[in-house]
């Protein structure tokens, strides 16, 4: 496999992929090879995820849900990147990433159930390979190199893919698991999605750099910056670097350059630290509408299309947020269940404790 | 006097301090331009500029880590933990260095920092924003450990704390962030550290407490107290150091104790506080002492919260239950 | 039987059980090429190769971070930290991840790592090589912790932790490391994780301990008798699961208790056995629970570790003292 | 001032700074503006350096102290870079950095108490600014970038200088440290003494870059590499990262390269991990050889002289160690001295305890 961007695109000196221009007009020697079956399929995807990101948004604000992170703005960087992995390939993402985990076999209700501060919502099915949402910011990437490194002692030819933001690279434990990644050689892809902000932090309080990818120069692997709200960018640069990895080539790393158009959580306030002008800008480069402008220049796209879309979309979101919605509240004995495969006879006893304590209250 | 609830008697304090001494400086996570996420540190940075109220990069080993040189060499470092549940990544600054380098140096160089962070549950937040370390952090030599759950104290603690000559840890409790709303002076004063507070006087039971829960024993008393029983609060304020006297002087009168904290069970600094009554106080005892705690689990998910923490129900059986031996 | 001490047993433990599952991986910093500073991981790499017997970057979050992704895999990682005193870099790790991923994921995913080191002091070592974090690591959700005294316990301990579905740390004695042989048998056994030892029946008084410390309580049982005092000498051998039975059983029985650890005093591990016992058995107890613990201080330097080291003699009068009550 | 090494120097050209070479013989267009005077004063404290470092050796042998970590063979990356710095910069060392300590003020009968396990060793004079030896891999320079941070926000004009070693690098603090020191252009030198292991860990498996000054890359400062056995080099590159960090320019990171010729400590057999060849290699680099070539091609070096320094030397060490070994021994307050300027009432409770404790025994 010849090198098409990761070691052709040179981070020091400002260079970064772009397949669609803004307007969405496509470098047709850069696309990747995907059938119209396929784009049209990223496209439904990346409706879908900004339905459910609204809806998100507007459930914790009709108080149906807790705190919500919303991945506005992102949906490129995160729908691209998950695409161009494999059934059998890890995924690692932060809070912020489920528009990849729905790609890459996260249910759709589940995450709901995690919203609504349901355990089962991080419960995987048997065949996904997602590790539940990571919150302590850097933590995650090691334990991708761990799932990579575990692949290859076994000579299977499964890769990692690990997500996580413009602040996290600045964790040392995001270096402890670039550097391990690299010593090892390990089949691990690092997506670092640059969405400008870390809470109010501005991208320039994260480092002095041009840009964060060429902190992989540092640990000898190759780093390249994508325009993280370019569907194909991604998609095509991650696909090399899984590929690369695959094939036993080692890790790489991924800057995806995008931007946070929502707040940082439903908590923030971002007028408190950013522009309306600045975001305004950014909403110009929407990723939705940059690929949606891409399809209907193939004549791929519609505005019944669309429409259907829509609904179908709205369709799932209801359907899933009422299979979420209907589970049996909380049983007191499922929070001693999963401490340890046997509870210890600590946990047997606070358990008992519990029990008692619920049936005095509900006795009152 | 302003009315003011514990952010606000917070952010008070460090406009007090920073005013009075300017070796003051306050860094972390978002202090800045955003005030901190609890808004402790808002309007800090438009008045006393970004060189003094510092946004750091995400880094919380970094953050303490150069608050510690900041401290050593003679500033007066208040640094913000934006969750007590994202300390750990620093744990290893401040069991090597923080805790050690008066030691080390036998005096030559000392760290006055304070650290302070939002702490406990019962706020509906994501995972790893409810945790209750006050037991890890107790048990590492030379950082003081208080947790102020009152607006007046919130501001008289943290005076006391910056002017330390020591490491201070303040958690404080982010359910009560808030809901609690006191006179609170404007002037400037001081809470000693390490003086526990009888919140309520009684006279069958003593509930020793700190933080949220210290509440949550209040209102049990109330309850209690329709039933006739008598019952004393002690708010222990301090872990380290901890405040023998006032905890033994009120067992003793009692006889009985029940102690109540949100972190983990095993091992928690609810077992000190039995530990150190039975070395001094068995004699006194007429029902062993309890402890309602949180569980040898993590903290759930919002949706099971109250399952895991204690409340005034809880305590209010364990105190009949003390009072049935 | 051959006669082993404490490395040479876990050495042999490693041995077999990389043998035995192929699941099991090696890695630390120096266990490889080197064997381990202490050497208990001596020859495994030759043996089994340098794919499952791994020399890693220095850097304990990273070795720890790793391995937990290792065990969600499915393989059986078995980490060596070089000395107790530089886990705090990974606590994180610990209390964020490796902890909780079975209780986050409901049992989807489970993380099966077994992290040992030495631990304790009394080896003349520099700083930050004699730590004892027992009880900072009872206090952390979804992890088991134990430390065997002996070879025979340690052999048979790791045997278990490697198997067991959950994560295990595992702190071992280095002051005993060479200086307890006993007879080992070569055959596959193992020792259950969460059941004491008693070491040495007793009448009057319980003293309960574990590392280095319990064979201080040996001795000081021994010279005790010479006086007429007949101690039983509980190893407490794990912290979480905590053998409340076997420690309340011998308290009812003899009326007295005292504990000994080497680790700080205040938040010792000491203090939930002593706050148990309180608990439950109260009405048994003839005398205070007494603590010979370390210091609240730091360790010091090795020209001074013997006035911070409970010995022998600080144990025996311990007893003598719970004994004139 | 222009910049001679810092910007030049590319460590991914594999550009390495030397102004010695091996046979001493001087690159004189690059020789530091050092006098004669100050020349036989570096080499009599490699001398001087080298005796110390062998008395450790033996005095453990003997029983005299404790665990002792030799830097035989590291004298010229460690003496050169501390004779760069003013009396009012801050020196942040790990546990091996005695050569460059007493340069920079660090009495040497305090470093023979430290070793004997006496904490008095740690107690620098109220005039050294200098902290007591890291023994945390890593976790030091973090300290450095907190001092120089405090040293800019008072418009002091002085900098910190932090040593580590090439397994240090591959701790996350590292990273931290040099990621701060970068966002807040903080004048800080780090110092990275690479001497080829980590105990037994070869440097390859710390990193799988050809350099570790490459790092700097990733944080947006200069990174150089230094042939660390060329006192001269080590001298005028580290003079530079400081004049330059002095100045406002911010931190720089250098890369050392030298070895370490003894064992990690005197509990460690490299035997088992390394090839006497190799070691045979390196000796055969020594930095004291190198210098004294040097010296003596410019007349300042003498076999009588030579003779006299070690005699001198060896006085030097004889009264200090003198002064350590007689020292009274430990009394058991002190322990309880110093964790907090006024003791809680817990320690006071203890050091009664320890007091009735030792009575007993001594009434025995
Ligand atoms: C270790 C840690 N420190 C602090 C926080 C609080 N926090 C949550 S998200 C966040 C900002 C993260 O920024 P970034 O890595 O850029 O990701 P983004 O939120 O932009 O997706 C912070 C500070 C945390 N979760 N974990
Ligand atoms: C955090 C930590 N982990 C492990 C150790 C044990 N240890 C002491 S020195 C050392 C190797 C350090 O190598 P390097 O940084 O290259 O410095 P050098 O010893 O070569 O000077 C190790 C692993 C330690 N002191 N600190
Ligand atoms: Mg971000
Ligand atoms: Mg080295």
């Amino acid at each position: 496999m010849t090198s098409r961007f990761l070691e052709r695109c040179d981070p020091l000196k400002g260079e970064m992929v772009q397949i669609l221009d803004p307007q969405g007009v496509c470098d047709e020697a850069a696309r990747p090879g995907l059938s119209d079956e396929e784009l049209r399929k990223l496209y439904r995807q990346m409706v879908l995820s900004r339905l459910i990101d609204r809806k998100g948004f507007s459930l914790q604000r009709q108080g149906r849900i807790g705190t919500y992170a919303q991945f506005e703005g992102q949906e490129a960087a995160q729908i691209g990147s998950a695409y161009a992995l494999r059934k059998d390939d890890w995924m690692v993402p932060s809070y912020r990433d489920g528009a990849a985990m729905l790609v890459h076999g996260y249910p759709l209700a589940k995450f709901f159930m995690y919203l609504m501060g349901n355990e089962e919502g991080n419960r995987m099915p048997d065949d996904v390979r997602c590790l539940p949402f990571a919150i302590v910011v850097g933590s995650q990437p090691m334990h991708a190199v761990g799932l990579a490194w575990a692949a290859k002692m076994r000579r299977e030819s499964s890769v990692a893919i690990t997500y996580f933001g413009d602040g996290a690279t600045s964790q040392g434990d995001v270096h402890e698991a670039m550097n391990f990644a690299s010593v090892f050689q390990v089949p691990c892809v690092f997506i670092c999605e640059n969405n400008q902000f870390a809470i109010s932090m501005p991208r320039c309080r994260q480092s002095a750099t041009r840009t964060l990818a060429q902190r992989a120069i540092g640990y000898g692997m190759p780093g390249v910056v994508v325009d993280g709200n370019d569907l194909l960018a991604v998609y095509a640069v991650t696909r090399e670097a899984a590929e690369r990895a695959r094939a036993g080539g080692g890790p790489a790393m991924i800057e995806a350059v995008t931007y946070r158009l929502g707040a940082h959580t439903t908590s923030d306030d971002p007028t408190r630290y950013r522009e309306d002008a600045e975001v305004a800008e950014w909403r110009k480069k929407d990723p939705i509408e940059r690929f949606r402008r891409f399809l209907e220049a193939r004549g791929l796209w519609t505005r019944e299309w669309e429409e259907a879309l829509r609904q179908e979309g709205s369709a799932q979101v209801e359907a899933a947020l009422e299979a979420a919605e209907k589970l049996p509240p909380a049983e007191p004995d499922e929070i001693f269940r999963y401490t340890f495969q046997e509870p210890t006879p600590q946990l047997r006893a606070q358990s008992q404790t519990l029990r008692e304590a619920l049936r005095s209250e509900r006795g009152k | 006097m302003e009315k003011r609830n514990i952010v606000a008697a917070l952010n008070h304090a460090l406009f007090l301090e920073m005013a009075r001494d300017e070796r003051v400086v306050v860094l972390g996570e978002d202090v800045g331009r955003d005030g901190g996420v609890f808004r402790v540190t808002d309007g800090l940075q438009q008045k006393f500029g970004p060189e003094r109220v510092i946004d750091t990069p995400l880094a919380e080993s970094g953050i303490i880590g150069t608050a510690f040189g900041l401290a050593v060499a003679g500033l007066r470092p208040v640094v913000e933990i934006q969750f007590s549940g994202f300390l750990p990544p620093a744990f290893d600054e401040l069991i090597s260095h923080v805790g050690r380098i008066r030691w080390r140096s036998r005096g030559r160089f000392t760290c006055p920092v304070v650290i302070r962070m939002p702490s406990g549950g019962g706020i509906r937040a994501p995972e790893h924003h409810s945790e209750s370390p006050e037991a890890l952090l107790a048990h590492i030599p030379g950082i003081k450990v208080v947790m102020p759950s009152t607006p007046y104290d919130a501001k008289g603690l943290l005076l006391s704390a910056i002017r330390d000559p020591d490491p201070v840890v303040m958690l404080e409790p982010t359910r009560c962030y808030r809901a609690i709303v006191e006179e609170v002076p404007d002037d400037d004063y001081t809470e000693p550290i390490g003086k526990a507070r009888v919140f309520r006087q009684g006279e069958q039971v003593t509930i020793i407490s700190w933080g949220a829960m210290v509440h949550e024993a209040l209102s049990a008393a109330e309850q209690l107290k329709t039933e006739g029983v008598s019952a004393e609060v002690i708010d222990l304020r301090s872990f380290v150091p901890f405040d023998r006297e006032t905890v033994l002087e009120s067992v003793e009168k009692t006889g009985r104790a029940v102690i109540v904290h949100e972190a983990v069970r095993t091992g928690g600094f609810g077992a000190e506080v039995s530990a150190q009554i039975n070395e001094h106080a068995l004699t006194a005892l007429e029902a062993p002492v309890m402890r309602v705690t949180g569980f040898d689990t993590v903290m759930p998910l919002f949706r099971s919260e109250h399952f895991y923490l204690p409340n005034a129900s809880r305590i209010r059986n364990a105190v009949q239950e003390v009072l049935r031996s």
